[in-house]
C-alpha cells in the first residue's frame, strides 16, 4: 500500500503556521500507516474546532458532525458496523465543554473506539477564550481578569469515569505520540489520548516549551495499576506522559448489545425482521 | 333494575378510576382480552397523573358489537376503586350511570357523585382473600358477573400473567373474581349486559397500543437501531424496541440525554443503521440541533415525537397536539423533512414504516408525531389490517470515485456507506462540496442549498393526500390531523350531516397538493385540534392563503371525547362558536 | 491618471483582501478613524473564512460625504495583499477598478484580475523597516496618500493602539506609512481623491460595529447578567459585555454548553437578574428547551440570536437570514415571545433596551434577531442620535400573600423575587397554579394557557410598526426586514422609481396590525430576504393569507449589495424574476 | 419562629408510600430548622424526577426548572442574589445523567450552594429505566438483561472536579443526613451531598436493608485529606458515609465576578449603568 495513502491531495490545510495540530496530524497518519491500516477501514469523526477539522486534512471515511457530539457520533457509527476503526477527534472545549456529558458517559459505554483530544487549553476556533482546561489566571477577552474556575482534568476523569485506556501525548513529541495513537487502536474497548498542544495563535502560556517542561515521558510504569494512575494524574506538573492506565477484558459496548448476540452481522446486511414482527403479533392475539 | 338506560344498546362504556398502584393496569388488560376472546370488539384509554402510587387515574374501556376506536364522554359504568373521584370523571356522571365501589372506603362521596351507586365490599372481600392487592380482581369478577361472561377467560388470563408466580396466586386470585362474579350475576339476574351484543365469527384478536403500533411500524419498516432517552409518553417505544432487540435484532440503547440520542442515531445511520429515537417536546427541542445535522448531512433518521402538553415540563402524562409547528420550524437552517400523524393504529403500523421508507429515498429526517392519548389507548383488531410495506432496498456499494454528495436532478445522491466498497464516504455538518469537505464557496453553498432543498419537490409529490370521510359535496369541511381522526369521524356520524365531510390529515409536511381544492369547494371550514393556537389551521394558511372560518381547539391536558367535537362543531355550525 | 472615473464623485468604494494575520484590521480601524475625524462618514463591512490564520478574507470600507451604510459591489481602489484573490472579489472587479499590490507577492495575478494594476512594493518596505508584519501599515500609509489626508492621524492612531508596546512600534509603523504615503501622493499627484468631498462641521465621530450596538443596548437597558457559550458571529456582544463587566455591574460568565447559558439567564432573572444570552442557530437550537421554560415560568430573558448559514455548523463567519422560523416556532408548547430584527446602528441600540423593557413588561422570552453582516459591519454617527429609552421600573417587594402566577386580565403577574418581601416566590416548569405549585387540573390548565397567551394581545398593541420608505401612494411595495434595510433603501434610492416604496420590519413578531393594509394597497408586492424559502414571505402569508408577487432571496453566505438587490428588483420589476 | 414553618399544609406528596425520599424531605426540614433559617432566606431548585418535586412538598422560594439543569439555575440565582441560601435538589438521573455536564462544570465554578442528590440508583418518575448510578447487572424493562456500562461515581466525580465539599449520607438514617446537609450549608462554596436512598418501587436490588448493610459512617476522618477521600470513594462496598471532603477558603463564583468587585449590591438592586454606557460611547468617539 502507497505509504501517501492517508495523505489528502491539495488539502488547503486551514491551522495556523507553526500550530501543534500539524505534528498529530502527522502523529495520526504514521500510526495509521504502521498499523497497516487503508483509509477504507478507518472512520474519523470529529466535532468543530481546529482539532476538529482533522478529518478534512487527510484520506479516509470521515464523519464531521456537531461541536461535542462526535462520541456519541463514533460510539453509533461502532456499534453500526463494529469492523470499522472508529477515531474521534476533538479539541478540549469540544470533548470537555460543550460534550462533556457524552465523554463521561461514553466511557462507561466501553465502545471500541480511539477519542484523541488536542487539549491546547483554550478555545482555538473562536479565538481565544478559556476552555475547561485552561489554568487558572489565564486572561483572555472574556476571562479579562483571568481564568477562575478549577481546570477539568480530564485523564483523571477518564479514570474515575471506566475508561479502559488512558494516555497522554505531547503534540510536540511525534514519535511517542503516534505510538499512543497506536497502542490506543490497538486497544479493544475505549481509549483516550489526550494530546498537549500548543496553540500559537491563543495561547502564549503553554507553549511549546512550557509543554515540554512541564511534562515527562513515563517509564517502567505499570499500566495495570489503577490507583498508580490516579495518583500521577492528581498530582502537580510536571505532568506524566504514556500510557497511564489499561484494563483488558472489559466488554465493548457492541459486546454488550443484544443485537449482536446471535447476530454477528453489521446492521446494514440486516433485513427488516418481519417474521420476528409477526411472531410478536401473534403474541399481541392471546 | 339498574341497568335499563343499557337496554338495547351494543356499546358500552365502562370507567375505572382510583389510584395509581391498585392493580387497575391488569384488569384493563383481563376485561380487554376477554371480551376481544368474547368476539367483541374493545376500545381503552388511559388518564393517569405524573406519579407512580396514589393520585387518580381513569380508564375508560368501551366494549361493543362493531369496531370502537374513539373516547366517549358517556360513562354507563363506573368503577370507583379509590375515594377521592376526580373532577374530570365527575363532570361525565349522569342519572344515567351506574356506579360500583366499596361505601367503606369512598364515604360520604358514595352518595355526592350522582348516577345510581351500588355497593360492593371489595375491600372485605379481598381481606377475607388474602389482601387488599386482590380488590381489583373482585371488581373484575364483578363486571364479568353483570356483563354476562363466565370466569374461564379470566382463569386463563390469570394463568398466562402470573407464569412465573407460586400458583396460589392465580387461585386467590380466581376466588376473589368468583366472589365479585357472584355478586355480580346477583344483579343482573342471569342476563348479562352483553347478552344482545353480537359476536364475531373471525375474531379480530390482536389487542395493542398505540405504542406497540409504532413499534412494531419501526421493526417491519426495518430498524436496526435505537438510541432515546426515557420520556412519557413516548417510553414506551423505547421499552418495545428494547425487550424485542435480540429477536429482531435491533441494536437498542438508553442514552444520558436527548442530544447524545439524536447524534447516535446519526453517527448509526452514517454506517449503515436504520435509526430512530423516540421522544417528547422537550427531548425533541434539546435534539433539535441535530436534527438539523441530519438536514445538511443528508442523514435518513426517523423521530418519534409523542406529544404532551408544553411548555416544557407542562404536564408530563397528558395529551396535546401542540408541537406541530415545533416540529416543522425548530431546527436552523433550511432542509426537507417530512412530519407524519397517524390516526389510527392500522396506519400508525403503515406510516412507520412509511417513514423509514422517506428518509431512506430522501436522507432527511423524518418525524411522526403522536401523542399521550394516542401511544396509551388501545384497541382490537386483525393482525391481517396490518400492511406490510415493500422492504427497503440494500445499501449499494460503494465505486473508488463515490461522492456522498453528488449534485443530481432531484437532490439524492447515491447512499455510500463505510466499509462496503471502494470509495471514501464522507458526512460534514458545514456546508461542503460533494465528497463532504468543508469548503467555503459561495456558489458552492447555494448549489448544495438548492440540491437539498430540491428533495422536497419529491417528497411533496409522494405525500399521503387527506382522507375525505363523508359525502364528495360538502357544504362544511371538517378538518383533523393526527389522532383526533376516530374522535371527529365518529362525531360526525353521529351527527348525521349530508352536507359535512371531515378531510383527515395523516401527513402535516409537506401537505399534498389537493389541499387548496378540498378548501376551495367548501362554503366554511372548520379545523378540530389539540392546542390552543390552532397550529395546522395556521400552517394551511401559510401554505394555501386560505383562513378557515374557524376552530374546535382544546388544551386541557385531556383529549377531545365524541360528545364533546358533537357539541362544539354543532355549535360552531349554528354560529355559536367560532375560533378559539 | 487612474482615477478619472472617481472624478467628482463623493463615495469611494475600497476593499482591501488578503490572508488571515496580516493585520487588515488594524488598517481597517485606522482608516475609518481617520476619515471619520476628517469629518467624513465611513461605513465598513467584512467577509471572512472560519480559520484564523491563512485564507483570504475581505473588508468593504465606503468613504462618502454623505451617511453610507450599506454594502455595495463597486470596488473602486483595491488592495490585494495576499496572492489568492477569491472568486466573489474577482466578480466585482470592472475597468474601473484600480487595484494595489505587490507584483512580487501576486505574480501573474496581477495581470489576471482585470481593472487597472498598481504595483507597490510592499514586501521591500516593509522589510527595510523592519519585516513582513509592516506591510499593512505600508498599504495605509500609500491609500492616506491617494486620498489625500496627512499622517497625523495615523500617527495619533498608533500611539494609542501601541501604547502599551515600546515607542519604535510606532515609529516603525510610521517609518512604514510615511513611505507608502509618498509613493501614494505621487500617484495622485497632489490632488488627493478626497479633494472634493465636503467636510462636516460637527464631526459624527463615533464609530462601532453592530455588535458595539446590540451590547451597548443591553448595557443601555439595564442587562445585569449575560451568560454564553462562544459561537461566531454572536462571541463579540459575550466579548463586549465582558471587557464592560466591571464598569457596568454586569455578571458575565461563559459557561459549559448553551443549555447552562439560558438555564441560568432564567435562573438569573428569577433571582432579579436581567438577563441576557447571546448566540447563534445553533446554539439556539440547544437552548430551545430553556426557552420554553422561559415560556412557562414566565421569565424575562432577552437572547441575542445572530445569524449565520446552516443547516448545522453551515458556514460559521458568513451571513443568513435562516433563523426566523426556527426563532419564533422552535421550543415545545405555545407561549407568547417577541422577535425583534434591527436594521440600523441606532436601531439595534434602541431596541436591544426595548427587548429588555418587553421582557420586563410581559415576563417572556424576547430575541432579538441579527446576523453576521449585522454584527460585523460598522459605520459612524453621532452619539446623540442614539436614544435611550425610560429605565426600567424597580422591582416591588412581594407581599405574604404573594402569587407569582396570578391571574390578571392581562395576563401579566406582579414580578416578585426571592429575598425582598415577605411572600413566597414560586417558578414551576410544569402547569402549575398561581403559586406556582405543580396542580393536575385540566381547567386550571386551560385557564394558565389562557393567562400566558394573553399577554400577547398586550405585546401585540406594543409591536413597532414597520417603517415606510418612499412615496405613501405605491404601486409596488418592497418588502425586508432585519439587516438589509440599508440595502434595499439604497437601492430603492438609486431606482427612483415614484411608484415603490419599501415597507422594513424591525420587528417580525408578533407583526404589527397595520400590516395587512399596507399589502392590500400594493398591487404588487415583493419580498427581499437572505434565504431560500421566503421565511418572513410565508409568515406574512400565514397572519394575513396574503401571498406576495414574488421575492428576491439570497443564501449563498454574503449579504445582498445595493447593485444586486437594484438589478433583481429592475428583473422582478420588468417580469424577468419571479420567486427563487 | 414557627418549628413547622418549613411544612407546606395541604401539600398531595406525591411519593409512594415507604419511599427514602421522605426521609430525606425530614432530614432537610430538620436540617432548616436548626440551622435557625426562614422559609424566605432559602431558595429550593430543582429539576424533574421523584427527588426533583421535593419544593413542591415543603414551603420555601421555590424554583422547578427543566430535567437535568437545576445546576445552572440555582448556580445564577445565587450569583444574582448572594444573601440567598440556595439548594439544588433532584435525582440521580437529573444530576448525572441528562444534567452531568453541569455538575462537572457548576463544580470547577465553586459557586455557594448546597447540592443534595437523592441516588436511587434508579429513574424513579419514569418507571425503572437505569441511571447512570445503577449497578452492573440491574434489570429493567429498557436493561432487559441487565446494565452494563460502568456505573457513575458521583462523590469521585466531584472530588476530580474541584468540589469543596463532599459528603454522602443515606435517606434511612435522618439525623445522620440532617448534620450533613447542615454541614454542607455552612460551608462556603459547592456543596456535594449524595445521598443513597431506596425506591421502593422500582429498586428491589439497593432497598433499606442493602444501603444499610453495604455502608458505614465515617469516624475519626481527617476531611482535609484529598488523597485519602479520592481512595475512600474508589473503594468496593461497604460505602463510606459523612463528609468525605472540605476545602475552605477557594473563592466562589459570585467571588470571582467582576460585578462584585466594586458593587456589593445584588443585581436586582442595581439601575442601567448610563454613565457607564455614555463613556463607553465617548471611547468610540477617538
Ligand atoms: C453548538 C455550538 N456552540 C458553539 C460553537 C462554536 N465553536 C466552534 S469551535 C468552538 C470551540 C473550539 O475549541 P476547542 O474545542 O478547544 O477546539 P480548538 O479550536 O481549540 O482546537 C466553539 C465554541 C459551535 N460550533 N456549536
Ligand atoms: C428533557 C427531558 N428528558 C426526559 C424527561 C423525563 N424524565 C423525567 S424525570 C426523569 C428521570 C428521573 O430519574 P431521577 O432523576 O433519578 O429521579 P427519581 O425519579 O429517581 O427521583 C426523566 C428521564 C424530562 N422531563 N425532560
Ligand atoms: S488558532 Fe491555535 S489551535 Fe487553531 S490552528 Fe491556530 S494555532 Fe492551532
Ligand atoms: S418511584 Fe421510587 S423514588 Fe419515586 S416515589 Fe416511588 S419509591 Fe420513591
Ligand atoms: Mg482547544
Ligand atoms: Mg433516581
Amino acid at each position: 500500500m502507497d505509504a501517501n495513502r492517508f495523505d489528502l491531495p491539495g488539502a488547503d490545510i486551514a491551522w495556523c503556521p507553526g500550530c501543534g495540530d500539524f505534528r498529530i496530524l502527522e502523529s495520526l497518519k504514521k500510526a495509521l500507516l504502521e498499523l497497516g491500516l487503508s483509509p477504507l477501514d478507518v472512520v474519523v469523526v470529529s466535532g468543530i474546532g481546529q482539532a476538529a477539522k482533522t478529518p478534512h486534512f487527510m484520506t479516509s471515511h470521515f464523519f464531521n458532525g456537531l461541536h461535542g457530539r462526535s462520541l456519541s457520533n463514533a460510539t453509533a457509527i461502532k456499534a453500526a458496523n463494529p469492523s470499522l476503526k472508529v477515531i474521534a477527534v476533538g479539541g478540549d472545549g469540544d470533548m470537555y465543554g460543550e460534550g462533556g456529558n457524552h465523554f463521561t458517559h461514553t466511557i462507561r459505554r466501553n465502545p471500541d473506539i480511539t477519542n484523541l483530544v488536542y487539549n491546547n487549553m483554550v478555545y482555538g476556533l473562536t479565538k481565544g477564550q478559556a476552555s475547561p482546561t485552561s489554568q487558572i489566571g489565564f486572561k483572555t477577552p472574556v476571562q479579562v481578569e483571568g481564568v477562575s474556575s478549577h481546570p477539568f482534568n480530564p485523564v483523571a476523569s477518564a479514570l474515575i469515569a471506566g475508561a479502559t485506556f488512558v494516555a497522554r501525548g505531547n503534540a510536540g513529541d511525534v514519535e511517542q505520540t503516534k505510538e499512543l495513537i497506536k497502542r490506543a487502536m490497538e486497544h479493544k474497548g475505549y481509549a483516550l489520548v489526550d494530546i498537549f498542544q500548543p496553540c500559537v495563535s491563543f495561547n502564549n502560556l503553554n507553549t511549546y516549551k512550557w509543554f515540554s517542561e512541564n511534562t515527562y515521558w513515563l517509564e517502567d510504569h505499570d499500566e495495570g495499576d489503577f490507583e498508580k494512575a490516579l495518583s500521577l494524574v492528581m498530582a502537580e506538573a510536571p505532568f506524566p506522559l504514556g500510557v497511564l492506565y489499561r484494563e483488558e477484558g472489559r466488554p465493548t459496548f457492541a459486546e454488550t448489545l443484544l443485537a449482536y448476540r446471535e447476530n454477528k452481522e453489521p446492521l446494514f446486511r440486516r433485513k427488516a425482521s418481519r417474521n420476528a414482527v409477526r411472531k410478536i403479533m401473534e403474541g399481541m392475539c392471546s | 333494575m339498574h341497568f335499563s338506560s343499557l337496554e338495547g344498546r351494543t356499546d358500552l362504556s365502562c370507567v375505572f378510576c382510583g389510584a395509581a398502584g391498585l392493580g387497575i393496569q391488569t384488569v384493563e388488560d383481563l376485561l380487554a382480552r376477554v371480551i376481544v376472546n368474547e368476539g367483541l370488539y374493545v376500545f381503552g384509554s388511559r388518564e393517569y397523573m405524573s406519579r407512580v402510587r396514589g393520585g387518580s387515574n381513569s380508564t375508560e374501556i368501551r366494549i361493543s358489537s362493531s369496531p370502537v376506536d374513539a373516547l366517549v364522554d358517556r360513562i354507563d359504568l363506573l368503577f370507583a376503586l379509590s375515594a377521592g373521584v376526580r373532577e374530570n370523571i365527575r363532570e361525565r356522571i349522569t342519572p344515567d350511570t351506574v356506579i360500583f365501589g366499596d361505601r367503606d372506603e369512598l364515604k360520604e362521596e358514595a352518595d355526592e357523585l350522582g348516577g345510581t351507586f351500588v355497593n360492593i365490599p371489595l375491600q372485605d372481600i379481598a381481606k377475607e382473600v388474602g389482601g387488599k392487592i386482590y380488590s381489583n380482581s373482585v371488581a373484575a369478577g364483578f363486571l364479568f358477573g353483570i356483563l354476562g361472561l363466565g370466569l374461564d377467560g379470566a382463569r386463563e388470563f390469570f394463568e398466562q400473567r402470573f407464569a412465573d408466580k407460586k400458583p396460589e396466586v392465580v387461585e386467590k386470585n380466581m376466588k376473589a373474581a368468583r366472589t365479585g362474579f357472584d355478586q355480580g350475576e346477583a344483579l343482573v339476574e342471569k342476563k348479562g349486559l352483553l347478552d344482545g351484543y353480537t359476536r364475531l365469527k373471525e375474531k379480530e384478536s390482536m389487542i395493542l397500543s398505540g405504542t406497540d403500533a409504532v413499534g412494531l411500524g419501526a421493526l417491519a419498516g426495518g430498524c436496526t437501531f435505537a438510541a432515546a432517552y426515557p420520556m412519557s409518553p413516548s417510553t414506551g417505544v423505547l421499552t418495545f424496541l428494547a425487550s424485542h432487540a435480540e429477536e429482531c435484532g435491533v441494536a437498542v440503547e438508553q442514552v444520558e440525554d436527548e442530544l447524545a440520542a439524536i447524534n447516535m442515531a446519526v453517527g448509526a445511520a452514517y454506517a449503515g443503521g436504520r435509526s430512530m429515537v423516540t421522544t417528547s417536546g422537550g427531548g425533541f427541542a434539546l435534539m433539535t440541533e441535530g436534527v438539523s445535522l441530519a438536514g445538511v448531512v443528508e442523514s435518513p433518521v426517523v423521530i418519534h415525537l409523542a406529544q404532551r402538553p408544553g411548555p416544557a415540563t407542562g404536564m408530563a402524562t397528558r395529551t396535546e397536539q401542540g408541537d406541530l409547528l415545533h416540529a416543522l420550524f425548530s431546527s436552523h437552517g433550511e432542509f426537507p423533512k417530512a412530519i407524519y400523524a397517524p390516526g389510527t393504529l392500522e396506519s400508525a403500523f403503515k406510516i412507520t414504516q412509511k417513514a423509514f421508507a422517506t428518509a431512506w429515498s430522501y436522507h432527511t429526517p423524518v418525524i411522526i408525531l403522536t401523542d399521550q392519548y394516542f401511544v396509551n389507548s388501545f384497541r382490537n383488531l386483525s393482525p391481517e389490517t396490518f400492511e406490510f410495506l415493500p422492504e427497503l432496498p440494500e445499501i449499494e456499494k460503494t465505486g473508488p470515485n463515490y461522492r456522498r454528495y453528488e449534485d443530481t436532478p432531484d437532490g439524492v445522491s447515491p447512499y455510500g456507506i463505510p466499509g462496503w466498497g471502494e470509495g471514501i464516504v464522507g458526512g460534514d455538518s458545514h456546508e461542503h462540496d460533494e465528497e463532504g469537505h468543508v469548503y467555503e464557496d459561495f456558489h458552492l453553498r447555494t448549489r448544495m442549498q438548492d440540491k437539498r432543498m430540491r428533495k422536497l419537490e419529491g417528497m411533496k409529490r409522494e405525500a399521503l393526500p387527506p382522507t375525505l370521510i363523508g359525502p364528495e359535496k360538502y357544504e362544511t369541511l371538517v378538518i383533523c390531523w393526527g389522532s383526533t381522526l376516530p374522535i371527529v369521524r365518529e362525531a360526525l356520524k353521529n351527527l348525521g350531516r349530508a352536507d359535512t365531510a371531515l378531510l383527515a390529515y395523516e401527513q402535516v409536511w409537506p401537505l399534498h397538493s389537493s389541499t387548496e381544492e378540498y378548501l376551495r369547494k367548501a362554503s366554511r371550514t372548520v379545523m378540530v385540534e389539540g392546542n390552543s393556537t390552532a397550529q395546522f389551521a395556521r400552517l394551511i394558511r401559510c401554505e394555501t392563503g386560505v383562513a378557515l372560518s374557524g376552530s374546535v381547539l382544546k388544551y386541557s391536558g385531556l383529549q377531545f371525547s365524541v360528545e364533546e367535537v358533537e357539541k362544539r362543531l354543532t355549535e360552531f355550525l349554528s354560529g355559536k362558536e367560532g375560533s378559539r
